[in-house]
């Protein structure tokens, strides 16, 4: 580990970009994730990346497309508008299985919305917002410092599985400022992959990179050689975080900056002796849900919390499958719910003469 | 009429004067009878050859009929999003600036759709090649009016002939992209016969040879046909391009390096 | 007042421009020197300039779970809108610290410690405006010893660029004259 | 007469487009009257008058035309032409002139 | 009903929107949908609509935008990876909540695939491919006839609740032709309504068509807005189709063509003596989860058949809450399942030893 | 200096000749002290307020600082996709083709993201008025680089000035615009002095009325401020602009309706 | 072999441009004129001209579930490739109906029916290489009465823009001639 | 002398940009040195040498200077002016010259 800094969680992003040997970044400005742009605008060139503004978010996927399919080790980002104009894009490189960090600095929609930080588009992110069954390896940081860790795992991730990575974080997680220090990372071990259209350079065949397959039944078997892999992610690349999970009785479920928020409510319960826990998923997808499903036979109810209107919480529902209630709370348009009403929806599930039996269908 | 000839040629007493490229892949084209990409493909690829640059030249394809022209050149490429060839091709060649990059793009993709990409890619004076196929129509997804439709023409979404004041007249968008100054060398070629063959293999070549030397961005319009979406016999076809397209379209430079 | 867990969560708030952010970053920043958990996190506003800004600075011994907090330990505020804003949402017994050059309506409650410091008027006085959070944040610190002067004024050399390393003596003064001001400040409630 | 230049199509491949007849200043190209595997009629060399002035293989978006000319060098100085399978070579051909 | 014709699934679209009274068609060529646009090229103008190419899907979503917030009744079209590129207009339109009809005659994805028929894109329709809490209101025909008739519910279901339809089929169903009988339909009904931007016009007030709020408080309250509209929908605007289900003990969900295969698997299984039974959904958002929740407590396996890689499967699935054991079969890449191989997974799940007991988690 | 002044006048002697125009609204504007979009919102109000066509008059806002423009014009207007204001307003025109429709974009939405739509609509001969705020940055977002900054001006993502070998020069899409068919008259202007704002305003007003004739689009560019974006006072952006935009963006018609 | 209840599941194919669609389309016109359940599938092929085309034709009394059939009742090809992949398919019993000009390896199956065709030449001889596809329509229709040949030709009528409706008397001139043409076939097998 | 002209600023609306100062071609304005209650430095007329030339509205972002003119009007024939409310009339101003 190197050096403490302070520093933005877009900061460190880009940083980490830098030093995990991310040779090219394209993207468009957008609040609440410029600050990426222009941190590698002022350090990119001379540390040896190429740092390009396009003209729009569509252009810039579809650079990284190029630069990825050519064998480079490249980042996006942006923020929810500009997402949605890449779904697209990521639906053909997910297809090409091109690998790439695309980072979602969340803001509060749908529409042009508001600024502010938001967790709307978790569906979007896991559920595949583009066209066809692909699936994005998702992991939503927390802290800063897992702002910079998950950019070097992400590269890594994405070339383990040749898939598109998202790192999905709200916009209060990109703009605050926390401690962070940058793991060493040796860029030197990372090659050229021998799939990459870097010209025939001698090879016999000829690499092509592409989406198309006309004939279904060769579609049909790219689509199932990468449901194959994405089986594999789900079976190896499940991380989460628990937080007195051991002797819970109740399990709150929430990622990102809402992890935070549940963990302090989970104090908050705790101190006023109610046995909480937190388990905060870390990849979104692949999602904990045998952990989630194991810890749902333990406890007596499940709230989900999230900064939506209920999105993960279909995913935590499906984990459940019925054994217990999972309920859901979540504030919208850029709120960020604070511990105190979290907890104070905890305590309305724990008395049980007010625990909701409805069940969001 | 009906004839019947016999000939007993010696071959081995002759020079092979013009001979398919071994660039091309074996792969037997899809395109319709006497469709004009293929021409443009061959041109490439001699190109790519007599250069010497096949090992490191990556090419992008568009999403039109040339969707597969990864079939048919044996060099290294990409499949790129309808529209985005060139922001695709600029990704390539700004990690990899000594690889020799070019796209190949139709007039649906690079005119319509991939407007912005296609005028910013210019603007940036992105080192490749573009190379736009303009047949006027939207041919694989079946004769669907293109920005490069003549007026009047009829497609099958200008039934009653493209309309001006309904739709605007045909996007030169050449020119306009000759009017940036990021492209290094522009100009209009044809394929419809053996003397514009002829010049557009030169400024297929001109082009890569810039792009090797490290100039600007070099833009080869082709005025090409689409028999199949215009209704005409390729022979027709061709005289339909001489008479109808080229007018609209004229044929020759219209930006030269100022630098030579 | 003093917890033996530090664990201080302050709001700054006031207009753009006043110098409110950074303010906040460099408590956060002496924060980090010291050793101390540290969250800095803005409320960013609408993509344009002007308007309000405030941020939230948590500086602790342990690990900060939530950077989001309703309730501060002190508000530090620079205008009258934040004042207006701030003033309910500090803990009991906690501190309120204001500009008083700026803010006409002072605040009411008497469950807490209000400290105002007529900063732009002494920044007026030390002929440079710009100085006036850093006599703010002097004065935060003359009451509540989050961090050292020492640190704040280590962590300028660093976030400053070179350049302009030879403002550091004047920001010094002002922390120490803020640190001051706090002191013989006319402590008008302390709960 | 030795003949100053001929051409090989590849009969398979071809499309019957035609393009190669209209270009070839000479009439030395025709469309057979027989159909190809694919169902097109494919154009052969019905004259021996060709030069060998590759105007046809231009035009042939098949890439397929294969262009000869006599040798300037002396015999024994030839090399073997290489790129003659593939081709129906030397057969008795059905010239279909209708146009379809 | 008016005079029975012969048309295509596109075809049947185009002129009911003529019909229905659409005032305004922008749309982009793609295969296999591009029968739309030319057919009403061909029909429109004269008979009174405003049809227009635009030069892309992007601009088509947003002279939607435009048209519809003007208080007319509009319409595009387009397939997989078009629609993907609708998704920011899409998600803007939904919270500006403009009424208007868009249909997506999905083909196989990810990226650009195929063009053979798919329902791959039952994710991004239905929890929402843009960025934010919204919904569409999707309908899922899966004759011709119903081509044309939810064409008319969904111009009136988007006027009712100001929200963008979609219309999700494959392009089988698009190509396809059966016999169609048109509605009467009244178009002197629809008014302009008075919230567009008509320009004054005498008005006091101004309209505003915007999906901007800056503040989190004002776009947490267009959120909860959102939010209680799609409730509403959810109670009232749910349609399904049962076939053979008052005594099945197995039970097929299968929506648009995936169901007319499921209908004859459920034919041929009960010729072979197996009580199956279908619900086949006709709103796929709204879903039909309350009366697949009931029918779960009475059968005793649930198969759900699609051609995907199991989408609407997880709505299925979240229906159950575990009360049944809940099967997928589907086909991908454009491959359109037989009655036969559906029929012969259902005898899979029907023979006890062969129960598969996985979960797709 | 400081000075003080008692001015006492009689205003009941004086007539008005010039208010602020009753179509914009009493909303206090958002924009930053000195910035150009002010001026041009009341001059836009103003013309719409003299040719009486403030009832069926629809404005489209952009994303940029003017998204809120909505705010300010006593007009119904809408708030279009970043972009597609263009598009949006292709939409209204062309389904209520009486309307009035004028859509409002800076440069990074009319010339960067919305180039296709910008070039479309125009070739088209869409009958609106596009008016395109030509700051030469990105005011919203907090100064980036836009398509229109000049070389070697520094912003947050040109640190150290715009390098055109890197992203090439600015893009002077107007003069592209005045070259398609479909613009009728296209025209560059500016606010920042007395005698430019007058200028403006006339190209505002012949525009509504070549739209109320029903001719082809009408194309206003605004050569603007941003003093915030330009870390400028107000006064000093303005000599700015007149230094170095103006030599690169001239003033003046660039192409007027060859039909009068 | 005439069920009581029709349901005829009929495929059709042949090169693009021989017209296999718009055969099964007149087919399924016919069907609804007779008010029968009708569904025409087509298999289309990549957005581009040439290849193999060829339709699924449903023709029944009662509503149609599936429009994917994969047996077929009668399978009517026009080309070896579409022979050679939808030999297999047709059901026990079942019709292959072929064009006998363009096929050069005859089917081999012995239980179902067999009917050749000679329709593009017979075509050749009528002058019109466009009515090739109604020949054989109407040899299909002379071995499994769908619908009758009166009805195609209503169809006809109702489908060809006025101008072209001078080509009626032609189409039914090779409907007859293909019926008959069926009728005097020589049925390879009949299972 | 009676005066030529006049102008009005609406003060809390100003926000001191000087660009009506910088137009002024009798250099009639100033910057107040009081600030209104959104923080700004307000224009105010400080010399009554205005010719109602309306260079300073015209520049002037956030529309708030109404310019008045010596009526050509015969008394009564004039209208009453409307619009001067919202502007802190006829108070003794405190002008700040400086540049900030
Ligand atoms: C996003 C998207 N929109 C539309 C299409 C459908 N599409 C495929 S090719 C094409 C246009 C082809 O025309 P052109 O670019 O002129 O190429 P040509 O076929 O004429 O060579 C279109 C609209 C698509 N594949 N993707
Ligand atoms: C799809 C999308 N991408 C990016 C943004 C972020 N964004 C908002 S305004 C803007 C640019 C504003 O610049 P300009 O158009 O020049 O207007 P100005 O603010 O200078 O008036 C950008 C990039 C967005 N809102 N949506
Ligand atoms: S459709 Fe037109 S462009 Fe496409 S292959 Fe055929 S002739 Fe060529
Ligand atoms: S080489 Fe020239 S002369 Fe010979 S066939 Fe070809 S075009 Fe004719
Ligand atoms: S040009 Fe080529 S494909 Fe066309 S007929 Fe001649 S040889 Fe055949
Ligand atoms: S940022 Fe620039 S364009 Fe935006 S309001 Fe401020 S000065 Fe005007
Ligand atoms: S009207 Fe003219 S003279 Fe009077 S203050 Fe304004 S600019 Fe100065
Ligand atoms: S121009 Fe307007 S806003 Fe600026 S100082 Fe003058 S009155 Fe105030
Ligand atoms: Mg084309
Ligand atoms: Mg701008």
């Amino acid at each position: 580990m190197s050096e403490i800094l302070l520093m933005k969680g877009n900061e460190a992003i880009a940083e980490a970009a830098l030093r995990a040997g991310c040779q090219g970044y394209f993207g468009y400005p957008i609040t609440p994730q410029s600050e990426v742009l222009e941190y590698l605008s002022q350090h990119g060139e001379k540390r040896g990346m190429v740092v390009l503004q396009a003209e729009s978010e569509i252009a810039s996927i579809n650079m990284i497309y190029g630069a990825a399919g050519a064998g480079a080790r490249v980042m996006t980002s942006s923020s929810s508008p500009g997402i949605s104009l890449m779904q697209e894009g990521l639906s053909y490189i997910a297809c090409a299985e091109l690998p790439c960090v695309v980072v979602n600095i969340n803001r509060g929609g749908p529409g042009l919305g508001t600024i502010q930080p938001s967790q709307g588009d978790y569906f979007q992110a896991v559920k595949g917002g583009g066209h066809g069954d692909y699936k994005l390896l998702v992991l939503a940081p927390a802290t800063v410092q897992e702002m910079a860790d998950l950019v070097f795992d992400g590269f890594d991730l994405a070339d383990k599985y040749r898939n598109p990575v998202m790192i999905l974080a709200d916009g209060a997680l990109g703009q605050m400022m926390e401690k962070v220090a940058f793991r060493e990372y040796d860029v030197t071990k990372r090659e050229i992959p021998k799939w990459a259209t870097t010209g025939k350079n001698g090879r016999k065949e000829r690499n092509i990179i592409t989406s198309l397959h006309i004939k279904s039944e060769e579609m049909e078997k790219v689509n199932q050689h990468l449901q194959k892999k994405y089986c594999e992610m789900q079976e190896h690349e499940v991380r989460f975080q628990e937080v007195q999970t051991e002797d819970a009785e109740y399990l709150l479920v929430a990622y990102g900056l809402s992890a935070r928020i549940a963990h302090k409510s989970v104090q908050i319960a705790r101190d006023n002796g109610i046995k909480a826990g937190l388990l905060r998923p870390i990849t979104l997808f692949p999602f904990p849900s045998n952990r989630i499903h194991t810890l749902c036979k333990q406890v007596r109810a499940v709230l989900t919390v999230e900064m939506n209107a209920g999105q993960m919480y279909e995913d935590v529902r499906l984990a459940a499958n019925g054994v217990v209630p999972v309920e859901f709370y979540g504030r919208m348009g850029g709120i960020i719910p604070s511990p105190e009403e979290v907890y104070e929806r905890l305590k309305r599930m724990v008395s049980p003469e007010s625990v909701s039996q409805e069940v969001k269908i | 009429m009906n004839a019947t000839a016999e000939l007993d040629i010696q071959f081995k007493d002759l020079d092979v004067v013009y001979e398919r490229p071994d660039t091309l892949t074996d792969a037997r084209l899809h395109y319709c009878p006497g469709c004009g990409h293929g021409v443009v493909h061959r041109l490439l690829m001699e190109v790519v050859e007599e250069l010497n640059i096949k090992d490191r030249t990556i090419g992008v394809a568009p999403v039109g009929c040339s969707v597969f022209a990864y079939n048919y050149l044996d060099i290294d490429m990409q499949e790129a999003a309808h529209g985005r060839a060139s922001a695709a091709a600029t990704g390539i060649k700004r990690v990899f600036p000594d690889k020799i990059v070019f796209s190949y793009q139709g007039d649906g993709d690079l005119a319509a759709i991939g407007t912005a990409e296609t005028i910013h890619t210019a603007n940036r004076g992105e080192k490749i090649l573009v190379v736009f196929i303009n047949n006027a129509i939207y041919g694989m997804t079946g004769g669907q009016m293109a920005p490069t439709t003549l007026d009047n023409m009829k497609t099958s979404t200008s039934p009653f002939g493209r309309n001006p004041d309904h739709v605007g007249h045909p996007l030169k968008i050449t020119e306009l992209l000759a009017m940036l100054p990021g492209t290094y060398y522009v100009t209009r070629v044809a394929v419809n016969s053996p003397r514009n063959v002829r010049i557009a293999k030169k400024a297929l070549l001109k082009s890569f040879e810039y792009q090797m030397q490290g100039k600007g961005l070099c833009f080869v319009e082709v005025v090409s046909n689409c028999p199949s979406g215009w209704k005409m016999t390729p022979v027709e076809s061709n005289k339909w391009l001489e008479e109808n397209m080229l007018p609209m379209f004229p044929l020759g430079d219209i930006k030269v390096p100022s630098d030579e | 007042m003093t917890k033996k867990i530090l664990n201080e969560e302050n709001i700054f708030a006031g207009f753009g421009g006043q110098g409110v952010l950074s303010m906040g970053m460099m408590l956060a920043y002496a924060g980090m020197i010291e050793n101390k958990e540290v969250c800095w996190m803005p409320s960013y506003g609408p993509e344009m300039r002007g308007g309000t800004a405030n941020c939230i600075v948590i500086v602790s011994d342990e690990q900060i779970s939530s950077p989001i907090v309703t309730k501060f330990d002190s508000a530090i505020v620079l205008n009258q809108p934040s004042l207006d804003k701030f003033e309910s949402a500090v803990k009991p017994d906690g501190l309120l610290l204001y500009d008083s050059t700026n803010i006409i309506n002072p605040p009411t409650r008497e469950d807490i410690m209000i400290v105002p410091i007529a900063a732009s008027a002494e920044a007026m006085k030390m002929e440079n405006t710009r100085i006036m959070n850093m006599i703010v944040l002097g004065g935060l610190l003359g009451v509540r010893p989050i961090v050292q002067i020492e640190t704040v004024i280590e962590a300028l050399r660093k976030v400053l660029p070179e350049r302009h390393h030879k403002l550091i003596p004047l920001n010094e003064k002002a922390l120490r004259r803020g640190m001051e001001l706090a002191g013989s400040a006319a402590v008008v409630t302390a709960g | 007469m030795a003949i100053k230049g001929a051409v090989q199509v590849e009969i398979e491949t071809c499309k019957g487009c035609e393009l190669c007849i209209e270009a070839c200043p000479q009439d030395t190209l025709a469309l057979s009257k027989d159909i190809n595997k694919s169902g097109y009629h494919y154009a052969v060399q019905i004259h021996d008058n060709c030069t060998g002035c590759t105007n046809c293989a231009l035009v042939c978006p098949e890439a397929i035309i294969t262009v000869y000319r006599q040798s300037k060098k002396k015999k024994g100085e030839r090399e073997e032409v290489a790129r003659i399978s593939n081709v129906r070579n030397n057969v008795s051909i059905s010239i279909n002139d209708n146009d379809n």
